[in-house]
C-alpha cells in the first residue's frame, strides 16, 4: 500500500499558475587574479546560465554535488550576491540589478533559512532580538508589539514563548533551526530560499524541521525553494526538482517525474548512488557508478558538461551543447541521449532502481 | 494510514539542554558573558590579579588620602635624610624606616611610596587612556576593513603594516620632544598627558586593528552576517549590532593585554626621558633617575621596578584568564 | 612565486616612501607646525658661537629654507642616484644610496649606519637564536606536559619575563653580574667579531642573555599555545592512530606545523630588532642602529634619524618578505 | 725588602705632591719626566670636531694643544697661575697699537708640520679664516669675525685669494698683523684660542680636516675614526725648544669616543682608562665609591671647573618685571638643596655672584646672604614678596632641560623651596638641542609661555670678567629670533656701558674692577639666581703623572701628563 | 516467543574466559572529567566482533560512537579520560596493556579511517610520504620499497596515475581521492581490524557510493573485521552485517543488519527508521521524527537514557523514569535494552511503526 500525497498540493492542481519567480540566463563567475598587477586570468563559474521558474505556493527543489552552485544561486535569489549575468523577476519585478536601498523593500517577501544553525544566529542575541530582527529592520509595526508578536512565531515554530530571553547556544541545533525559520517567517515572505535546512542536523531531528517547513508552507502559502544535496530530503519536500551539475541544470521538472523517469543520465547516476537502508535490496540492485570527481568550474568541459563522466557520451556531447529540451510534460532536460525518453536512444535496465509506483 | 503522530506535545516534554554548550543544570537565559563570568569566578589566579588591579586602583585614586594619612606627601623634601657628600639616602635599604616604609629618593629624599603611589596615577591613567583611545581606533579601522575588504582593507592593511614596520619609540621620542608648552587648551602635565595618550595610543592601534580585522573576516563568513543582510540590513547595523557585540570578547581580552603594554611603554618614555613633567612622579621617570644610582642604592630602582612589574603582570594574568574563560572552545 | 615576490617588491618600495614620507613629516613639519622658522631650525646646527650670517650659511648649506617637498625629493634622490656634499674647500661625490650627511658632524650616514649594523645584527641574531632555543623548547615541553609542576614553573616565568621592562632586568643584571659579581668587571662593552671573537661574544652574552629572556618568555608562550592547539589537530590523531612513536608524532606531526606560524613572528621580530633594539642598546651602551637614532632623535640629526628609519623599515620589509616565502615552502598550502 | 710592593712603579714618580684628596688641584702630582706608555682618554660622547679650529669645549681647547700649537696658551700650571697667558707659537704676548686697533704676533723660528713643512704666518691667517669666516666650520666661537676689521670678506672657501681677508695682514712669513673694529684689551685671550693654530691651505679638507689635521704639536695623528676613536703618536718634527709649554712623555694616546659615562668610572678605577677626556668628573655611582673608601678618596680630585649654575628670572615676563618679585625668589631659594641636585658639597660651592672664582674679576660678595640663609630666607622673601605687590604669592613656570637631570632635580628644589613663601611653580621640560634656539633662548616663546624661571649654567671663553658675561648679560645682543644666552633679557644700559668700558681699559688692575662692578650690578638687579660654582670629582689613577687642574679648562693639563705604566 | 528476561552481563564471558571473538569490548567505560561535570561518552558498552564480519554503529551525534573507535585504539590516553573495561583484540586485553604495546598494533593490527580527511592528513606533508611513514612504522623496508607500496596502494584504491599523485599534498586532492588516501594509508599494513568513522559523511552521494565499494572490495579481499561508524542506516544497510545502535554512551540494540531493519525492537531504533524519508519507498506524507533533542552527556536523563523522547514512555512507566534498562537478548543475536515487555515491543513495531516506513 502506498501514502500517496493527501493534501492536495497546489501544484497538483495542474493548472498553470503565473510564476512567483522567474529565472533566466542566471550567471555568476567569480574571477581569479594573478600575477604582478592581479589581472584576471579566469573565473569560477560558478552558476552558468541557469533558467527556471517557480510558481507562487510550489517547492522547488535544487540538488546536486557538492561545488555544483547551489548556494551561489540561492545567494543569488536573495541579493547577497550580485549576479554576474541573467534576470531574476520576483512577482513581475526584475530585481537582477536592483540597489541595496531599492532592495530593502523587497526583502521582505523573499527570506532565506541558512544550513548551519550555529552560524546563522548571532550568538550574542537572544533569541527575541533575533526573531524580532526583521521588524525592527523593516520598520514593521505590529498589532501587539513586537514581542508579543515574536513570542507568537515562537509558538508557531515549536518552542516555548518563554525562550524568548534566552541565547542561542542554550539551545540544540534542531531548535536553533527553528529559531531560524521563525526569523525568516516573521515578515510573512512569500518566498523563501532555504538553503540545505537540515543537512546540520541529526537524522533524528531533520523530519521535525521538515514536518515544521511543510505545516508552515500549507499554512501561510509559502513558496520554496529548497537546496539540498540529500536527495531523498528532496523528494520528501519538493514539488519540482532541478538537478544542478557544474553551474547547470541538467534536469528540472515534476518530482514523481524526475526520480521515477529520469531523463539524465547524471540524475540516474545520482539516484542509483543514495544509499538504501533496506538490507534485504543490498545485493541485488543494479548501480551506475560513476568515476571520479565534478570538474572544476575553473575550467569546466566544452559542451555538455557532463560528457566526462558519462557513459553514454558521445561525439556530439563533446562538440554541441545540448538544450533543455521538454521530454515529458513539465520535465526537461540537458541531454543528447536521455535515458527515458520515448523516441530518445534507450538504454534499459537503469530505471530499475526505482520503486515502482505501486 | 492513521493519522500523523501528534508532533508537538511531544516535543514539548524534552527539556532544551544545550549539550556541553555551558554548565551542566539549570539554563536561564545566561548569556555567554555570564557563562564566562562564572568560568572567571573559578579561576583563582585571574581573580587575584582582578582583585590586585582593583587594589591598585583604589590605591592609584586614593593616594593623596593614604599619603596624608602616612603623614607624607610626594614632593616634600627630606634633605635631612640625604648624606651630604654621597647624595644617597643615610641608613640601608634606600632609607627605609618607619616614617618611609619604602625608602627615599636620593638627592631630595623625597618618600618613595607615596611617589610610588602618585606614580601609579599617572602610569594607569596614560596606559588606560591609551588603551582606550587605540582599541578604539583599531576595532573602528579594523572592523571597517575586514568587514568591506577591497581597496579600503588594502588601504587600512598597509597602513598597519607601516605602523607596525615603525621603530614606535624615535617617533614617540621625537614627537614628544617637539610638544608645545600650550596647545588645544591644555598646557603642563595635562598637555604632556594627552600628547602621550595620543602618541601611546596612536601608534598601538595597528596590534588592535590586526586582531579585529581578523576576526571579523571570520565573522563575516558567519551566515548571520548574511541573515542580517538579507533581511535588509544597513551596513552600520551590521557592523555596530551583528558584529561589535562578537567582538566584545576579544576587545575584551586584548585590551586587558593592551594595558600591561602600554603601561611598559609609558614606562620607557619616562625612562628615556621624554615623560610627565617634573615633579609628578611616573614609574618610569623613577627609574629614570634611578639610572644614576642604582649600584649605590638600588632599592630606589627595585621599587618602581616592582610596581611596574607587578603592575604588568597583573593585568597579563588577568588578561590570560579573560581570554581563557571567554574563548568559545575553552570547555 | 617570482610575481608574488614581484608585487611585494613594488609593495615594499611603495611602503618605503610611505614610511620616509611619515618620518620626514614628523621631523620636518611638526617642528615648524611647532611654530619654528628657518632660522630656529638652523640655530639648531649652528653651535654656541652662532652668527646672523652663520645661521644663514647654515640654512642655506641644510637646504632649510626649500620647500618641504623639494627637501624630500632631494632625500630620494640622494637614494636613487647619489648626492654632493659642500665639506668647505671641495665638493664630494656621494654615491647612491646616499642617506646625506649628519646635520652634527657632517660624517656621511650611509658610513655610520654600515657602521653601526653589525652591533645591532651581533646582538639581535646573538639574542634571536638564545630565545628561539629557549622560549621554543620550554614552550614545547610545557605544552606536552600541560599542567604539570614544569609547565606551571616555566609559565609564572614567562609570564614574569614578558612582565618585566627590559631596562629593569638589564640594569639589575648589569648590578648584579657585571659589577656585583665582577664578571664584566669594565660593564659590557662592544668589540667587533673581527677584532677578537672572543671578547665580542664575552661582552654581549649580558645584553644576549637579557634580551633573550624577554622575548623566549614571549615565546614560551606563543609556542605552548600553538603547540597546545596542534596537538588537538585531527592530523595528530591520525599519526598517533597510524602507530607513530609519540616522539614522531610530536616533533614530525606536532611541531612541524605549530612552529612554522612561531618561525614566522621569529622573522618579523628580528626584522624589527635589527632595525635597533633601542631599549637594550641603551641600557648596555651598545652602540648600535638604536643608541645612533636615539641620539640623533635627541640631536635632532635628521639625516640619521632618516637613514635608520630607512634602514629599520627594509629590514622590516625584508623579513616580513623572507617570512612570507619561508611560509609558503613550509606550508603547501599557501599559494604566492 | 724585596717582599713588599710589587714592582717599583711609584719609584719613577720622581718629586711633585703625592696623591692625596684635591692633591692636583693646587699642586702638581706625581710629578716625573719618565717617558714612554701609552695613555687612554675615553670619552663619554662624540666631541662636536676635533678640528682645532671648530670646537667649542673646553676640554678639546685643552687637549687639542697636543697636536696644534696656538699663538697663545695658557700655562700649565696649577692655581691662579695657569690662568695666566704663554706664548706658543708666538714669540710673545701680543703688541697694541696705540689706537688698540691692530695686535701684532711675532712667530718663533723653526716650527715645522709633522710633514716638515715650515709653518707660517698665512697659515694661522688661513686658520682663522676658515674658522670664522665660513658656514661649514659653524661649532666654534666666532669672535674674530665679530672683532676684526675684514669688510664682506666672503670666507676662503668662497674667495680663494687670501688678501681678500683684510682683518689679518702677514707682511712677512713670521708677523701677523690683526686689525680691529674698536679696541679689544682682551685680545690675546682670542689668539689662546686653538683657532689661531696654523692650517696649511692645501691640506684644508674642510669639515674633513678634522680626520687628518696637520700637526705643529708634540703628537700627531696616526688614525682618527671620527665619532669612534683616535690614534695620537709622538710628531718627531716637534721641537721642544720651541715649546715651553708642552711635554711629550708618552709614546701613544689612544682616546675612544661614546663610551658609557658609568663605564669610564668603572675603566678609571680598574686601570683599563686614563684620562675621562670631558673632565666632567665621575658619575653619582663612583662617587659614593669613591668618597666613602679613603684608599680611593686619595685619588681624587674635587676642583671647582669655572661653570656657574644658576636660574634666569626673566625681566620681561610678569611679575619679573618687578625685581622685588625677582628678589623674592633670590630669598625663598633653598640654596642647600639646590646644591643636592647638584651633587652635594663636592658637586660645588654654594654660588653668590655672577662671577665664578675661577674668572678674573672675580670679587667674594654675598648680597643676598645665601651662605647665612642657606635654606632660604622666607621673611626677606615675604618683605620682597610685599613690596612687589604680590603678598600672597603668585604663579610662574620653571623652564628647565629635561635631559639634564641635575637640572631637573635643581628645579625641583627651587619649585619646593618657592612653595613655601606662596610662590606656585610648574615645571616645563624641554630638549636641550633647541634649548636656546627654540625655548629658553627665543625671547617671544618666553614671553608667550611665560616662562618666568630659566634655569641653565655658563662656563667662561676665557677666564675674565669679559669672556664669561659679555654674552649672557649684554643686553644689546638679544636676538628677537632665538639663540639667547641672555635670558634673563638683562638689559641695563649701565651694565652695557661698563662692558665697552671694560674692553677698551687697558689697565688690567682697573679692567678687571670693572667686571666686579658688572659682577655687582647683576646681582642687584635680581634677575640672576646663582645656584653653584660647579666642581667636578676627577679620578686620578695611580699611574698618571705630572697630574694637576689646569683652572682654565677646570680639568687635568692634558699638555704635560705622563704615565708609569709601560 | 517471550523467553526469560536474561541479563546481558551473563551473557558476557567473564575476565578468565578467554574470550574467542576477534574483538571483544567488555563493559567499556570512557569518562571525561571536565569543568562541567563528568562527561560520561561511553558509558557500559559490550560488543564483539568477528574477522570478515562488519559492525555497523549507528546512533546520533554525541551518541560516543567517535570515542568507542578512539578508545578501542587507545588514543584518548593522555587527555585525561577514565577508560575502564577491557577490549580485547584477538586474545589481547588492550586497556590495561602498555601504551608502548597498544601503539604497536596501531596501525598494523587495527587500523582506521577518520570521517574528516582533509583535517586528518597532515596538511605539510605529501600524501605519499605520509602512507610511507605509515608503512615503515611497522615494517623494515626502505624507503624506495616504501614508496613503491604506498603508489600500490594508492592504485589499489582507485587514485588514477598513482604514481604521479603520490607527490600530491593533500589539499590538492578532491575530497573524494582523499578519502581514498586516508583508506590507503589505513590498509597499508594489511590491519586486522579497520574502523572507519564516518567514512563518507563528508562526501557526495556519488562519491560515497564508490567509497562505499572499494570497503566492501577491499575487506572481502583482506578478511579482515571492519566498524563501521555512521549516522546513515543506509550506509549500514549497504555494508554491515550486524548493527550496534547507541544512544548516549550505551548500546540501546544489537543485531543483524537484517533484524534491525525487519523487526527493530528499540523505540530509539524506531525513531531513527520512520524519521528518514527514504527513496525505495513511495514518498510519505509526512516524516515521523523523534520528538526532542538529544541528551547531555552530563546529565543523562535518570532511567532510561531515551524516556523523554520516547513515544512510548507511559507504557513502562514508571521503570522507564528510575530503572536503567539492561541489555537483554530477545531473539538469537539480537539484544535490546528497553523495558517494554518484548511482546509489546513487537506488537508496536508490527502496527504503529512498520506501516508508517
Ligand atoms: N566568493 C567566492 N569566490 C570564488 N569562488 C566561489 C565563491 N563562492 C563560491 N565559489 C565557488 O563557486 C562554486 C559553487 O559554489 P557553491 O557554494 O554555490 O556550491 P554548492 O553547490 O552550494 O556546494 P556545497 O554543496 O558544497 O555547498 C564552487 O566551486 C565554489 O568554490
Ligand atoms: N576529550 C573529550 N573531553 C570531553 N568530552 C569529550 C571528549 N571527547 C569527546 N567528548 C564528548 O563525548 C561525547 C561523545 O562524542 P563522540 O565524538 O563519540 O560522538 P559521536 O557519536 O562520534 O558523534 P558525531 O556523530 O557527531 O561524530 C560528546 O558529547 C563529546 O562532546
Ligand atoms: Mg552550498
Ligand atoms: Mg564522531
Amino acid at each position: 500500500m502506498t501514502i500517496s500525497d493527501v493534501s492536495p498540493r497546489p501544484a497538483d492542481a495542474g493548472a498553470p499558475r503565473p510564476p512567483l519567480l522567474e529565472v533566466t540566463g542566471l550567471t555568476k563567475h567569480f574571477p581569479i587574479t594573478r600575477g604582478v598587477l592581479r589581472r584576471q586570468i579566469g573565473a569560477v563559474k560558478a552558476v552558468d546560465g541557469i533558467d527556471f521558474t517557480v510558481a507562487a505556493g510550489e517547492t522547488l527543489g535544487l540538488v546536486g554535488e557538492s561545488g555544483c552552485g547551489k548556494t551561489t544561486t540561492g545567494r543569488m535569489l536573495t541579493r547577497l550576491e550580485e549576479p554576474t549575468g541573467g534576470r531574476i523577476v520576483f512577482d513581475g519585478r526584475d530585481i537582477t540589478h536592483l540597489s541595496v536601498a531599492r532592495m530593502r523593500p523587497l526583502r521582505r517577501d523573499v527570506q532565506m533559512v541558512f544550513q548551519d544553525p550555529y552560524s546563522s544566529l548571532n550568538p550574542r542575541h537572544t533569541v527575541g532580538t533575533i526573531v524580532g530582527a526583521p521588524y525592527r529592520l523593516q520598520s514593521v509595526k505590529t498589532e501587539h508589539g513586537t514581542k508579543r508578536a515574536v513570542q507568537d512565531l515562537l509558538e508557531r515554530v515549536g518552542l516555548s514563548p518563554e525562550h524568548y530571553n534566552r541565547y542561542p547556544h542554550e539551545f540544540s541545533g534542531g531548535q536553533r533551526q527553528r529559531i531560524g525559520i521563525a526569523r525568516a517567517l516573521a515578515l510573512r515572505p512569500k518566498l523563501i530560499v532555504a538553503d540545505e535546512p537540515v543537512s546540520a542536523l541529526d537524522v533524528s531531528i531533520q523530519a521535525q524541521v521538515i514536518n515544521l517547513l511543510e505545516d508552515l508552507q500549507d499554512e501561510f502559502g509559502l513558496t520554496y525553494v529548497v537546496i539540498a544535496h540529500d536527495l531523498s530530503v528532496v523528494r520528501h519536500i519538493s514539488d519540482r526538482v532541478a538537478v544542478m551539475y557544474l553551474g547547470h541544470i541538467v534536469e528540472i521538472g515534476p518530482r514523481q517525474a524526475v526520480y521515477e523517469k529520469p531523463q539524465h543520465p547524471y540524475t540516474s547516476a545520482l539516484l542509483s548512488a543514495v544509499p538504501v537502508p533496506d538490507v534485504t535490496r543490498r545485493d541485488n540492485r543494479e548501480r551506475i557508478r560513476l568515476q571520479g570527481d565534478p570538474p572544476s568550474p575553473i575550467d569546466p568541459p566544452p559542451a555538455c558538461p557532463f560528457h566526462t563522466r558519462c557513459w553514454k557520451a558521445q561525439e556530439v556531447c563533446r562538440t554541441v551543447t545540448p538544450p533543455l529540451v521538454e521530454f515529458a510534460p513539465g520535465q526537461r532536460a540537458a541531454c543528447h541521449f536521455p535515458e527515458n525518453a520515448p523516441d530518445g536512444p534507450y538504454e534499459p535496465g537503469t530505471d530499475s532502481i526505482v520503486a515502482p509506483a505501486s | 494510514m492513521g493519522a500523523p503522530i501528534e508532533v508537538s506535545s511531544g516535543e514539548q516534554r524534552a527539556a532544551p539542554e544545550a549539550v556541553l554548550a555551558g554548565a551542566a543544570g539549570r539554563i536561564e537565559g545566561r548569556s555567554l558573558g555570564q557563562i564566562a563570568w562564572m568560568r572567571l569566578k573559578r579561576d583563582k589566579v585571574a581573580m587575584a590579579a582582578g582583585i590586585m588591579i582593583l587594589v591598585l586602583i583604589a590605591l592609584a585614586l586614593l593616594a593623596p588620602v593614604i599619603t596624608r594619612a602616612l603623614g607624607t606627601s610626594p614632593n616634600d623634601f627630606n634633605s635631612n635624610l640625604i648624606d651630604p657628600v654621597l647624595s644617597k639616602p643615610k641608613g640601608s635599604f634606600g632609607g627605609i624606616s618607619l616614617e618611609h616604609p619604602l625608602g627615599i629618593e636620593p638627592i631630595n629624599g623625597r618618600d618613595v611610596l607615596a611617589r610610588v603611589l602618585y606614580g601609579a596615577r599617572i602610569s594607569l591613567l596614560i596606559a588606560f587612556l591609551a588603551t582606550l583611545l587605540s582599541v578604539t581606533l583599531g576595532v573602528l579601522l579594523g572592523v571597517f576593513a575586514g568587514y568591506k575588504g577591497g581597496w579600503g582593507d588594502t588601504v587600512i592593511s598597509r597602513t598597519m603594516d607601516v605602523f607596525l614596520a615603525f621603530p614606535l619609540l624615535l617617533f614617540a621620542i621625537a614627537l614628544a620632544g617637539v610638544i608645545p608648552s600650550e596647545a588645544f587648551g591644555l598646557s603642563g602635565n595635562g598637555l604632556r598627558i594627552a600628547v602621550l595618550v595620543f602618541i601611546i595610543g596612536f601608534f598601538s592601534w595597528p596590534y588592535m586593528g590586526r586582531i579585529i580585522r581578523g576576526q571579523t573576516l571570520s565573522l563575516r563568513e558567519r551566515e548571520f552576517i548574511d541573515a542580517a543582510r538579507s533581511m535588509g540590513a544597513r551596513t552600520p547595523h551590521v557592523l555596530f549590532r551583528e558584529l561589535l557585540p562578537n567582538l566584545v570578547a576579544p576587545i575584551l581580552v586584548y585590551s586587558t593585554l593592551l594595558i600591561p603594554t602600554n603601561i611598559l611603554f609609558e614606562a620607557a618614555l619616562s625612562f628615556l626621558g621624554v615623560g610627565i613633567n617634573p615633579p609628578t612622579p611616573s614609574w618610569g621617570g623613577m627609574l629614570n633617575q634611578a639610572i644614576d644610582f642604582y649600584r649605590v642604592d638600588p632599592m630606589f630602582m627595585i621599587i618602581p621596578g616592582a610596581a611596574i612589574f607587578l603592575t604588568v603582570m597583573a593585568f597579563n594574568l588577568l588578561g590570560d584568564g579573560l581570554r581563557d574563560a571567554l574563548d568559545p572552545r575553552a570547555r | 612565486m617570482a610575481a608574488f615576490i614581484v608585487r611585494r617588491l613594488l609593495a615594499a618600495v611603495i611602503l618605503l616612501v610611505v614610511v620616509s614620507m611619515m618620518t620626514f613629516a614628523i621631523f620636518f613639519l611638526v617642528p615648524r607646525l611647532a611654530g619654528m622658522n628657518s632660522d630656529q631650525l638652523a640655530l639648531r646646527y649652528v653651535g654656541r658661537g652662532a652668527t646672523a650670517e652663520s645661521i644663514e650659511a647654515t640654512k642655506e648649506r641644510l637646504h632649510l629654507d626649500d620647500p618641504l617637498p623639494v627637501q624630500y625629493g632631494r632625500f630620494v634622490q640622494g637614494i636613487v642616484v647619489g648626492d654632493e656634499f659642500n665639506y668647505g674647500p671641495e665638493v664630494v661625490k656621494c654615491p647612491p644610496p646616499c642617506f646625506g650627511y649628519s646635520f652634527r658632524n657632517s660624517q656621511p650616514v650611509t658610513a655610520l649606519l654600515i657602521d653601526r649594523i653589525p652591533v645591532t645584527a651581533s646582538l639581535a641574531f646573538g639574542a634571536a637564536i638564545l630565545w628561539l632555543i629557549g622560549g621554543v623548547s620550554v614552550g614545547v615541553l610545557s605544552a606536552l606536559r600541560r599542567g604539570s609542576v614544569f609547565d606551571r614553573a616555566a609559565m609564572s616565568t614567562a609570564l614574569a619575563g614578558v612582565s618585566l621592562p627590559i631596562y629593569f632586568t638589564g640594569l639589575l643584571s648589569l648590578a648584579l653580574f657585571a659589577y656585583h659579581w665582577k664578571l664584566w668587571p669594565n660593564g659590557v662593552n662592544y668589540v667587533p667579531f673581527t677584532t677578537n671573537p672572543l671578547d665580542w661574544a664575552y661582552n654581549l652574552i649580558l645584553p644576549w642573555v637579557t634580551l633573550a629572556f624577554l622575548y623566549a618568555a614571549l615565546y614560551a608562550r606563543l609556542t605552548r599555545a600553538s603547540m597546545l592547539e596542534t596537538m588537538n589537530e585531527d592530523y595528530i590523531r591520525t599519526a598517533r592512530a597510524k602507530g607513530l612513536r609519540e616522539r614522531t608524532v610530536v616533533v614530525r606531526h606536532g611541531m612541524r606545523a605549530s612552529l612554522t606560524p612561531i618561525l614566522t613572528i621569529f622573522g618579523l621580530d628580528v626584522g624589527l630588532l635589527l632595525g635597533g633594539a633601542v631599549l637594550t642598546e641603551s641600557t648596555f651602551s651598545l652602540p648600535g642602529l638604536g643608541q645612533l637614532v636615539v641620539d640623533a632623535v635627541f640631536g635632532n640629526d635628521l639625516p640619521i634619524v632618516l637613514g635608520v628609519v630607512m634602514v629599520a623599515s627594509v629590514f622590516v620589509i625584508l623579513a616580513n618578505l623572507i617570512v612570507d616565502v619561508l611560509y609558503a615552502t613550509l606550508d603547501p598550502r599557501v599559494r604566492l | 725588602g724585596n717582599d713588599s710592593g710589587s714592582g717599583g712603579g711609584s719609584g719613577s714618580s720622581g718629586g711633585g705632591g703625592s696623591a692625596e684628596y684635591n692633591a692636583a688641584s693646587e699642586g702638581i702630582v706625581n710629578k716625573s719626566d719618565a717617558t714612554g706608555g701609552t695613555l687612554k682618554y675615553v670619552l663619554s660622547d662624540a666631541p662636536d670636531s676635533m678640528d682645532p679650529g671648530d670646537t667649542y669645549y673646553a676640554f678639546n681647547w685643552n687637549f687639542t694643544r697636543l697636536y696644534a700649537r696656538p699663538l697663545l696658551t695658557f700655562k700649565p700650571a696649577p692655581g691662579k697661575a695657569g690662568l695666566e697667558l704663554s706664548p706658543d707659537l708666538a714669540e710673545s704676548l701680543g703688541e697694541v697699537s696705540a689706537d688698540g686697533l691692530t695686535w701684532t704676533y711675532k712667530l718663533k723660528q723653526g716650527i715645522t708640520y709633522d710633514d716638515g713643512t715650515p709653518v707660517t704666518s698665512k697659515d694661522v691667517k688661513y686658520a682663522i679664516a676658515r674658522s670664522n669666516y665660513t658656514a661649514e666650520l659653524v661649532n666654534g666661537p666666532k669672535y674674530f669675525a665679530q672683532y676684526l676689521d675684514a669688510g664682506n670678506y666672503a670666507g676662503p672657501y668662497k674667495d680663494k685669494n687670501l688678501d681678500d681677508f683684510t682683518g689679518i695682514q702677514t707682511p712677512d712669513d713670521s708677523t701677523i698683523v690683526f686689525k680691529l673694529k674698536a679696541p679689544f684689551s682682551e685680545f690675546d685671550f682670542l689668539v689662546a684660542n686653538p683657532q689661531s693654530a696654523p692650517v696649511p691651505q692645501a691640506k684644508d679638507k674642510g669639515l674633513q680636516y678634522q680626520a687628518a689635521v696637520a700637526s705643529t704639536g708634540p703628537y700627531k695623528m696616526e688614525s682618527h675614526e671620527v665619532g669612534k676613536s683616535l690614534v695620537l703618536v709622538k710628531n718627531d718634527k716637534w721641537d721642544p725648544k720651541t715649546d715651553e709649554n708642552r711635554k711629550q712623555l708618552v709614546d701613544r694616546i689612544e682616546v675612544q669616543f661614546k663610551v658609557d659615562a658609568n663605564d669610564i668610572d668603572q675603566r678609571l678605577m680598574n686601570g683599563q682608562a686614563d684620562v675621562d677626556l670631558g673632565g666632567t668628573g665621575v658619575q653619582a655611582q663612583a662617587r659614593a665609591t669613591l668618597l666613602q673608601d679613603p684608599n680611593q678618596k686619595k685619588n681624587v680630585d674635587n676642583p671647582q671647573t669655572g661653570f656657574l649654575r644658576y636660574a634666569m628670572l626673566s625681566t620681561q615676563v610678569p611679575p619679573f618685571d618687578n625685581a622685588d618679585c625677582r628678589k623674592a625668589v633670590l630669598y625663598a631659594a633653598d640654596h642647600e638643596a639646590i646644591q643636592a641636585a647638584y651633587g652635594g658639597s663636592a658637586g660645588g660651592d654654594i654660588a653668590t655672584t655672577a662671577l665664578p672664582p675661577s674668572v678674573v674679576g672675580y670679587e667674594k660678595a654675598d648680597e643676598y646672604g645665601f651662605l647665612q640663609d642657606k635654606n632660604g630666607n622666607p621673611d626677606k622673601a615675604k618683605q620682597a614678596l610685599q613690596a612687589c605687590g604680590k603678598p600672597g604669592g603668585f604663579s610662574t613656570k620653571i623652564a628647565v632641560r629635561g635631559d639634564r637631570p641635575k637640572e631637573v632635580a635643581a628645579a625641583e628644589a627651587l619649585q619646593q623651596s618657592l612653595s613655601k613663601v606662596g610662590i606656585k611653580t610648574s615645571i616645563q621640560q624641554y630638549p636641550s638641542g633647541d634649548w636656546s634656539a627654540q625655548f629658553a633662548g627665543n625671547p617671544q616663546f618666553v614671553h608667550a609661555n611665560g616662562l618666568g624661571i630659566q634655569i641653565a649654567g655658563w662656563g667662561a671663553d676665557w677666564p675674565s670678567g669679559f669672556g664669561f658675561l659679555s654674552q649672557l648679560v649684554d643686553g644689546r645682543a638679544i636676538k628677537a629670533n632665538g639663540g639667547n644666552y641672555n635670558q634673563m633679557e638683562l638689559n641695563d644700559p649701565e651694565v652695557n656701558a661698563l662692558l665697552d668700558k671694560g674692553i677698551q681699559t687697558k689697565d688690567e688692575t682697573e679692567r678687571n674692577a670693572t667686571w666686579t662692578q658688572v659682577d655687582q650690578k647683576v646681582m642687584a638687579s635680581g634677575a640672576l639666581l646663582p645656584f653653584v660654582y660647579e666642581k667636578t670629582i676627577l679620578y686620578r689613577p695611580e699611574n698618571l703623572t705630572n697630574v694637576f687642574v689646569n683652572p682654565s679648562y677646570g680639568m687635568y693639563d692634558y699638555s704635560q701628563l705622563g704615565t708609569t705604566k709601560k | 516467543m517471550n523467553r526469560p528476561v536474561e541479563e546481558w552481563a551473563s551473557l558476557v564471558p567473564m575476565e578468565d574466559d578467554a574470550p574467542t571473538a576477534f574483538l571483544d569490548v567488555r563493559d567499556l567505560r570512557i569518562h571525561f572529567p571536565t569543568d562541567d561535570g563528568l562527561v560520561k561518552s561511553v558509558d557500559g558498552l559490550s560488543f564483539t566482533l568477528e574477522r570478515g564480519r562488519t559492525l555497523g554503529i549507528v546512533g546520533e551525534s554525541g551518541s560516543g560512537k567517535s570515542v568507542t573507535s578512539l578508545g578501542i585504539l587507545g588514543l584518548h590516553k593522555g587527555q585525561h579520560a577514565r577508560i575502564s573495561g577491557q577490549v580485547w583484540l584477538d586474545g589481547e586485553e588492550l586497556v590495561g596493556a602498555s601504551p608502548e604495546h597498544v601503539r604497536r598494533l596501531r596501525g598494523k593490527k587495527m587500523a582506521m579511517i577518520f570521517q574528516d580527511p582533509l583535517s586528518a592528513m597532515h596538511p605539510f606533508y605529501k600524501v605519499g610520504d605520509q602512507i610511507v611513514e605509515a608503512y615503515r612504522v611497522h615494517n623494515e623496508v626502505s624507503k624506495k620499497q616504501a614508496r613503491k607500496h604506498a603508489i600500490d596502494m594508492l592504485g589499489r584504491v582507485g587514485i588514477p596515475q598513482p604514481s604521479e599523485r603520490v607527490d600530491d599534498y593533500p589539499h590538492q586532492f578532491s575530497g573524494g581521492m582523499r578519502q581514498r588516501a586516508m583508506i590507503a594509508m589505513a590498509l597499508s599494513c594489511d590491519p586486522e581490524l579497520l574502523i572507519a568513522d564516518e567514512p563518507t559523511t563528508a562526501l557526495d552521494v556519488t562519491v560515497q557510493a564508490q567509497i562505499l565499494d572499494l570497503v566492501r572490495e577491499l575487506q572481502s579481499e583482506f578478511n579482515s573485521a571492519v566498524m563501521v561508524i555512521t549516522h546513515d542506516l543506509g550506509v549500514v544497510a549497504e555494508l554491515a552485517d550486524d548493527i550496534l545502535v547507541m544512544y548516549a554512551g550505551k548500546a540501546v540494540e544489537q543485531g543483524s543488519a537484517r533484524e534491525l531493519f525487519t523487526a527493530a525492537e528499540h523505540p530509539y531504533t524506531w525513531g531513527l527508521l520512520s524519521s528518514m524519508p527514504r527513496l525505495d519507498r513511495d514518498r510519505q506524507d509526512r516524516l515521523v521524527p523523534i520528538a526532542g533533542s538529544p541528551p547531555s552527556l552530563i546529565n543523562v536523563p535518570e532511567g532510561c537514557a531515551f524516556h523523554p523522547r520516547c513515544r512510548f514512555c507511559e507504557l513502562s512507566a514508571p521503570r522507564s523514569l528510575t530503572e536503567v534498562p539492561v541489555m537483554t537478548e530477545t531473539s538469537p543475536g539480537h539484544r535490546v535494552a528497553c523495558h517494554l515487555e518484548p511482546a509489546e515491543r513487537r506488537r508496536l513495531w508490527a502496527e504503529e511503526v512498520q506501516p508508517l516506513l
